[in-house]
This record gives C-alpha cells, structure tokens and sequence, in this order.
C-alpha cells in the first residue's frame, strides 16, 4: 500500500508553500474580476434602480 | 497536543465502544435524513424546471419544506454532533462522563426532528388539519401547526445538551491536564459558544411568539421582528454547519494529503474569529425589508465582509496544509505538485472538490454580502445557487467524504468500493456544476427562488446569451446527478456494512501542525474573554434595531393576522 | 512532476472541464461568436480530445512510474 | 506567533480584497445613488387597510411635474393595482405593503425589488427614463399559490399616458 520511496520528511522552515501562493493568486484575480463584473456591469449596468 | 495518537492503532471503535455506537447512530441518522432530504429533491428539480411532474403545484411547498428542514437541519446538525462527540472522545482521548446522558440528547434530538416531520409530513394528507408549510425560514404571519414549533425547539435544546457534555468532558479534562486545548476540542467548544449565543434568537422567537400563537394564545406577532429574529440565528446557523467541515479540513484533510496541518495558532485564530462575527451579521439577509434604517444595514454588511477573513485564512492553511502532503509524496513545481495527491482516495478528492466549490460559493456569497447589489439577487435562484455550494457542497460532500475515512474507526469495516465513492464524489461536484452553474445565471435574469413554476403568464424571462430552456436542463441534469450520487454513497455504505469484519487495524493517527500550538498566544485559549467580545458586539449590532422595530411596531406588531398554511383550513388556491 | 496522471487524476480533470463545457457557447458569445450546436458539438469534442491526448502526451514522456497507491491514511 | 511570510502576503490581499468590497459598496450608494429600502416608509395596520389613507386605495397618483406616487397592496396573491401605469421619463415613488403575509415586489430584469412585510411600509424611488413593458413577481414565498403571484408594470411614452387612475 505505502510508497515509502517517495515519502520523505518535509518540517515546517523547509517548507514554502510556492504552489499555495500560486493558486491563492490566481483566485484573487478571478475574485476581483468577478466582483467588478457582477457588480459594475451586471447591476450597475442593470436598470431601473432604487434610487430613493 | 493536537492530535495525541490512540495508543498503538487501536481502532476508535475498541477504545470507545459506546461513544462509537452513539456516533454511529447520530451518523445514520443523519443518513436518513439525507436521502429522503435528496428524495425531495429531485422531485422539486424536476418539477420546478417542468420535465417530470406528478405531485401538485401547491404540493411543492411541503417538499420544499422537507428538502430544506431535513437536509439544512437535521442532516447538518446529526451529523455535527456525531463528529464533535467523535472529536472530543479522540482528541481529549478520554470517554463521555456519563453515556446515559450522551443517549438522552441524542435521543432528544430524534424527538424534535421527529415532531417537526410529522408536522411537515400532514401537508401532503388533506384529511389531517397538520401541516408546516412555512419553509425552513418559516416566517410569521404564515403559521405552522404548534407541533413544528414544538420540534424545532426540542430538536435545539437537545443540541444544548450536547454541547454541555462536550464542555463537561473538557472541564474535567482541564483539571487533570496541563496546557492547551487540543485543537479538535477547541474547535468543538469555540462552535458550540457561537451556537449558544446564536441560538438565543431562534428560542426567543419561538418560545416567546410563535408557539404560544400558534396555539391561539397570543393573537398576533410582529412579523419583521420574528423575521429579525429568525435572521440572528439564520446567518450563524450556517456557519454551524460549516464548522465540522472545517474541523475536517484542518485535522484530516492534512493527513489524508500525506502532509500535516500548516498552522495550528491560525486555525485557532479562525475558530476566533467564526464565534465573534457570525452572530452581528444577520441583517445581511434583510437588506430589502422595509422597517430597518440603512445604517444598520451598513453595519450588518461591514461585519459580513470582515467575516470573509476567517475563510480567506482557512483557504491558505488547508491549501499549504495539502501542498505540504504533495511534496513529501515527491509532488514539485508551482502546480504539478497537485498531480502527487491522492486523487484516487474518495475521501481525498471529495474534499478536495468540496472545497474547490467552497472558493466558488465564496465567490457569490460576496455578492450576497454586498448590500445594494442585494436588488438584482435578493431572492432570486442566485441564492440557492450559493447555498447548494456551501451547505449544499462544501458541508455535504465534505462530510460524505469524511464517512468514507471514518467507516472503518467506527465499524471495523472496509468501504465497499473506493471506486464507486470516487465516482460518487466526482459525480457530486459534476452535478452541482451544473445545476448551480444554471442557479447563478438565473437569478441574474432575475428567475424567482422557491416558486413551483418555471414561468409565468404576463411575461417571459429573457436569459440574455442563453436561454431560459438551457439553464432548466442544467438544472434538471445537475439535480439528477446529485440524487444518483447519493443514492451511490448511501448504497456503497450499506453494502460496506453487510461485509464481513476487517482483520486487523488501519491507521488513523493524525499528525501534530507543521506550526504547533506552541507558537500561539494563550489567549487564543481565553474562551470567556472571546464570548463577551462576541456578546458585545451583539449587542452593538442588534440592540438599535431591535429597540426600533419594537418602538415602530411593538412587540406584537402594528396588527396582523395569522395565516395557517394547512390545507384544510385555507381554501386560497386559485 | 514526475508522475504519471492516473485515471482517477484524469477522472478529475474532466470534471472540472464541464464548468466550460456547458458554458462554451455562452463564452463564446461573449466573445462575439456565436455558435451553432453544431459547431459548438464539434469544439467541445475537440476540447475533450484535445486533453486526453495531453494527458496520453504527458504520461508517455513521465515514462512508466507507478501511480501512487496511498490513500486514505 | 510563527506566521509565514506568504501567508502574511495573503493575509494583506485578504483584508484588501474585503476593504474594496466595502469601498465598492460605497461607491453605489454615494456615487451611483443606489438607496436602500428603510424604514421612512413607515408602520400601517395591516388588518385594516381599506380604511387608511393611502392604502384604501391603492393606485397611481400625479404628485408634482413628472412626479408619481404609487400605493400597492400585495395579498394572497396578486398586486393591486394590476397593471400599473407610469409615463417614461419620470420618478416614480413606490409605498408597498402587505395585507397578509410577507410578500416580495421584483420588477424582473431591473435593480427593483423589495421585501413587503405585513406591518412596514416599503417605500422606494425609481427613475423610469424609456418605455417598457416589465413582470412584476412576488419572489417570498407567500402561500400555496405563490406561483401565480405576478404584476405587470407598464411604463408608457409620455404623450400617451392619459391619467392618473392607471
């Protein structure tokens, strides 16, 4: 069942989670785009509004 | 400290045989609870997209009702209390105090729910004057019979005595054990807190209005108050469920990745954070109703936003937790570590996936959160779409995932077939995929939730790039995919327990944190200093609106009537 | 990455390619083209042939190291 | 407390990302005018609508130049008025309320939709500047026929808009 060929101890100050940041960045990005798009073409583009 | 191993590999299951047998039984029924949950529905995906239609229009309710009460309370919340009682045992490594009283709130969560379905159940017999079509958000003046009342509130204490046990064990624990909380309690207790202060609103609401009214003892309540009321639990609520799926994201998705936890003091932080904020944020649900000032709306909104912290965090140190595993598997480079992580282990890519779905629901519970936004999707099928990410994936298939991990600790039997919960699991996120997927696009165009008719007479729904019969197959595809899904999971557990005992052990240790406990502050641990900050800003968020509504309405309402929604009693339907 | 893609990796990678299969048309739409079902048949399938032969691709070149079997622990 | 340093990065983008949310949220409301629903509307008795002033008869009502105010009652389930009846290029002032239970009020396809509480009265303001013909749908649900709860709002060119009593 095991692979112990490939395990191998990594400890927490060898440890930079390069891949973590990668990914996390790329969410950001498609966060902001989604917010600006949801918010300032889909509903600010969107009319009539409630404006009172 | 946070994670002491079970001495040898001693399965959960022989180390404590009778906190085993109630986890089981709070898992199986929370099993139960999720496919007649699932039953309803396909039955309302089909019916509301208008393919397949055998019950009535006004019929629709009730499975709605049913779907949305089993699945979000009863399903959620079993559950819930079968891990914690799980979590506590293996994490304090010591059994209940007392097994009787770890029975009796069990048992008394069986009641309630049990009270409620019938409640909800008499809407589909004419004859029987006992119905609850009211929704999960059951909103005054619309009146449920007093026994769905009765439930719910039963169902809910016994969750307080719950939480009582687990604080009980862990006071005991602390006298005769020096230094931190281990990480699961702390998990356990910190969500437990959170539910106490946010169950205080559901209780007034009922205890106080909408059960002495629905036995005719008050004539009428004040509807935007029990709807306030309602909202100061409803938002918490959501992140009860959410919490056993982050303990499992933090304490076993690690070690399933091969990796351990990256950091203990952030989880701590995060739990932290959950108890203090997600209590003063239910006006977020009310940024339409009349009756509440803008201000108190902006504040609602400022402390939602800053509830997305805790999420945002947790989305780092799960992910860091998961690349850690990878690269000790050989995983390297910027992505292609992903490719070392153990795809093939159901309970691996179910969580995974579940959380992958978590990142896109927090997408457009963002949008949810953005007060003026909340005219172009407060009530439309944008926000079932969120939801079924959520509850409906991040909380759902994290915890059928976790099943799969835990079978064996807890029945000594291997899972049937691994292959047939990979499918499974992969199978859910397809299906929510779509379905959510065609919900958003929806409710953008401005498509109704909860309404049993996929059009209307007066006018016609425009869907922009698509259409309107595009985004209902999705929906009917999605939402059969999912009923199959589970139909799989429960099938493959059945069968799993019909087999023979498995020899030997499996090992089901979990790792310390990369970054330990010891690195925290102690006074992530001052759990009464973090419920009076809670209490605090409660009370800074909720006490002005409140005091305005009953000044504006008075506590009983500026006159409304009661509008029972039993069949034999209201002849509406046109 | 050393590995080779297992079936159950590429299992997952065809799940998340529906989110863009069933929204191609829509894509492309906003993109200016507009797709015919036809058409938007043929590039879906294209797409879908278009990974597993980069799946094929990057096994071959990963040679013949074994899956990895672990899981669950 | 050992936090790492890419994590502090995400940290920073995190409370960034929630800072501009609001920030965005600002700007609707300063920039573009977007005003919430409050509580200026006002309570009303709800069991006795017929004889309020407003409410006893509900309809659209001339208020100033290109100024109309339109009284709706939502019940179980339909909107009166049915239809409503507003010129192009005016600012139309909303008062909603409920007979009964707790409805919704969405003017599908726009940025139009309040919740109407039994009790409150939803008071919202629009500008409609162009002709058209919009769906109004109760989007709470309301009762076993919450399906067929629906409006139609009609905002007609100015010349051909003969009164008040829409």
């Amino acid at each position: 069942m095991a692979t112990d060929r490939e395990l191998k101890e990594i400890g927490h100050d060898e440890f930079d989670p390069v891949g973590t940041l990668t990914l996390i960045t790329v969410y950001f990005l498609i966060l902001v785009g989604m917010w600006v798009l949801t918010y300032f073409v889909e509903f600010l583009g969107n009319g009539p509004t409630v404006v009172g | 400290m946070t994670s002491e191993e079970l001495p040898g590999e001693e399965l959960f299951l022989d180390r404590f045989p009778d906190e085993a047998q109630v986890v089981r039984a709070s898992l199986w029924s929370a099993f139960v609870a999720l496919g007649i949950g699932a039953l309803a529905g396909i039955v309302q995906a089909l019916h509301r997209v208008g393919y397949v239609r055998f019950i009535d229009s006004a019929d629709y309710y009730t499975v709605l009702t049913l779907h949305g009460v089993l699945l979000v309370i009863s399903f959620t919340i079993f559950f819930l209390v079968g891990l914690f009682t799980w979590a506590v045992t293996r994490s304090l490594d010591r059994p209940v105090e007392n097994i009787r009283f770890t029975w009796a709130w069990y048992l008394t969560m069986v009641a309630g729910t049990v009270l409620a379905g019938v409640a909800i159940l008499g809407g589909f017999v004419d004859s029987i004057p006992i119905s609850a079509d009211v929704l999960f958000t059951f909103y005054a003046p619309l009146q449920a019979h007093p026994l769905f009342y009765a439930g719910l509130a039963v169902f809910i204490i016994g969750t307080w005595l719950a939480g009582f046990d687990w604080f009980r064990s862990w006071w005991i624990w602390r006298s005769e054990n020096d230094g931190r909380i281990p990480l699961q309690t702390f998990m356990v207790l910190t969500s437990m807190l959170m539910w106490y202060i946010a169950t205080i609103g559901v209780a007034i609401s009922v205890v106080f209005f909408l059960l002495p009214w629905s036995l005719g003892i008050i004539d009428q309540v004040n509807p935007l108050l029990t709807r306030t009321l309602f909202w100061y639990f409803g938002h918490p609520v959501v992140y009860f469920w959410l919490m056993p799926a982050y303990l499992l994201w933090y304490t076993v998705l690690p070690s399933i990745s091969g990796g351990r936890l990256f950091s203990d003091p952030l989880a701590r932080v995060v739990f932290v954070l959950f108890l203090i904020l997600s209590t003063p944020v239910g006006i977020h649900h009310q940024y339409l109703d009349p009756g509440i000032a803008e201000g108190f709306k902006f504040i609602a909104m400022t402390n939602t936003m800053f509830l997305l912290l805790p999420s945002l965090l947790t989305a780092f140190t799960v992910v860091a937790s998961m690349e850690h595993g990878a690269r000790q598997r050989g995983g390297e480079g910027y992505l292609s570590w992903l490719g070392a992580l153990p795809w093939r282990d159901p309970a691996f890519t179910g969580m995974a996936l579940a959380g992958l779905m978590f990142a896109a629901g927090g997408f457009s519970g963002m949008v949810n959160a953005g007060m003026n936004i909340n005219y172009l999707i407060h009530n439309t099928l944008w926000v079932p779409g969120h939801f079924h990410l959520t509850v409906g994936t991040a909380v759902a298939l994290t915890f059928m995932a976790a099943t799969y991990w835990l079978l064996p600790q807890l029945t000594r039997r291997r899972l049937y077939s691994r292959t047939i919960g990979l499918f499974q699991v992969v199978m859910w996120f397809v299906g929510m995929v779509l379905m959510s997927n065609a919900m958003h696009r929806a409710g953008l165009v401005g498509i109704p939730r909860r309404t049993a008719e996929p059009q209307y007479d007066g006018f016609a729904f425009d869907a922009g790039l698509s259409s309107v019969a595009e985004l209902d197959a999705q929906v009917a595809i999605g939402g059969t995919l999912l009923f199959v899904s589970v139909v799989l999971f429960l099938g493959n557990l059945i069968i799993s327990l019909l087999e023979d005992p498995m020899e030997g052990t499996v090992d089901r240790s979990l790792p310390p944190a990369l970054s330990g406990p010891e690195d925290s502050p102690e006074v992530l641990d001052n759990l009464s200093l973090w419920v009076a900050i809670a209490l605090l800003l409660v009370l800074l968020a909720y006490s002005l609106p409140i005091g305005a509504i009953v000044a504006d309405g008075g506590l009983f309402g500026p006159g409304t009537e009661s509008y029972p929604v039993v069949l034999s009693w209201l002849e509406v339907v046109t | 990455m050393s590995g080779r893609i297992s079936r159950a990796g590429l299992l997952v990678i065809l799940a998340f390619l529906v989110p863009v299969i069933v929204e191609f048309r829509t894509l492309a739409a906003l993109f200016g083209v507009s797709l015919s079902v036809g058409q938007y048949l043929v590039a879906v399938t294209g797409l879908v042939m278009a990974v597993l032969l980069a799946v094929t691709a990057w096994n071959l070149r990963a040679g013949t190291t074994a899956d990895d079997h672990t899981g669950g622990a | 407390m050992n936090v790492h340093t890419y994590e502090k990065i995400w940290l920073v983008a995190s409370l960034f990302l929630i800072v501009g949310f609001i920030a965005t949220v600002v700007y609707g409301a300063a920039g573009a005018g977007i005003a919430m629903v409050d509580a200026s509307g006002g309570t009303v008795d709800s069991t006795s609508l017929s004889e309020n002033e407003r409410f006893g008869e509900p309809g659209v009502e001339r208020v100033g130049d290109g100024e109309y105010e339109v009284t709706v009652v939502a019940r179980q389930f339909m909107y009166q008025p049915d239809p409503i009846r507003v010129p192009a290029d005016s600012r139309v002032t909303f008062y909603v309320t409920s007979a009964d239970v707790i409805h919704g009020f969405q003017v599908v396809g726009t940025n139009v939709n309040t919740m109407v509480i039994p009790g409150q009265v939803a008071k919202i303001t629009v500008d409609f500047d162009e002709p058209a013909e919009y769906g109004i749908i109760c989007n709470e649900y309301c009762g076993q026929g919450h399906h067929d709860m629906e409006g139609k709002l009609v905002v007609v060119p100015e010349d051909e808009y003969g009164g008040d009593d829409a």
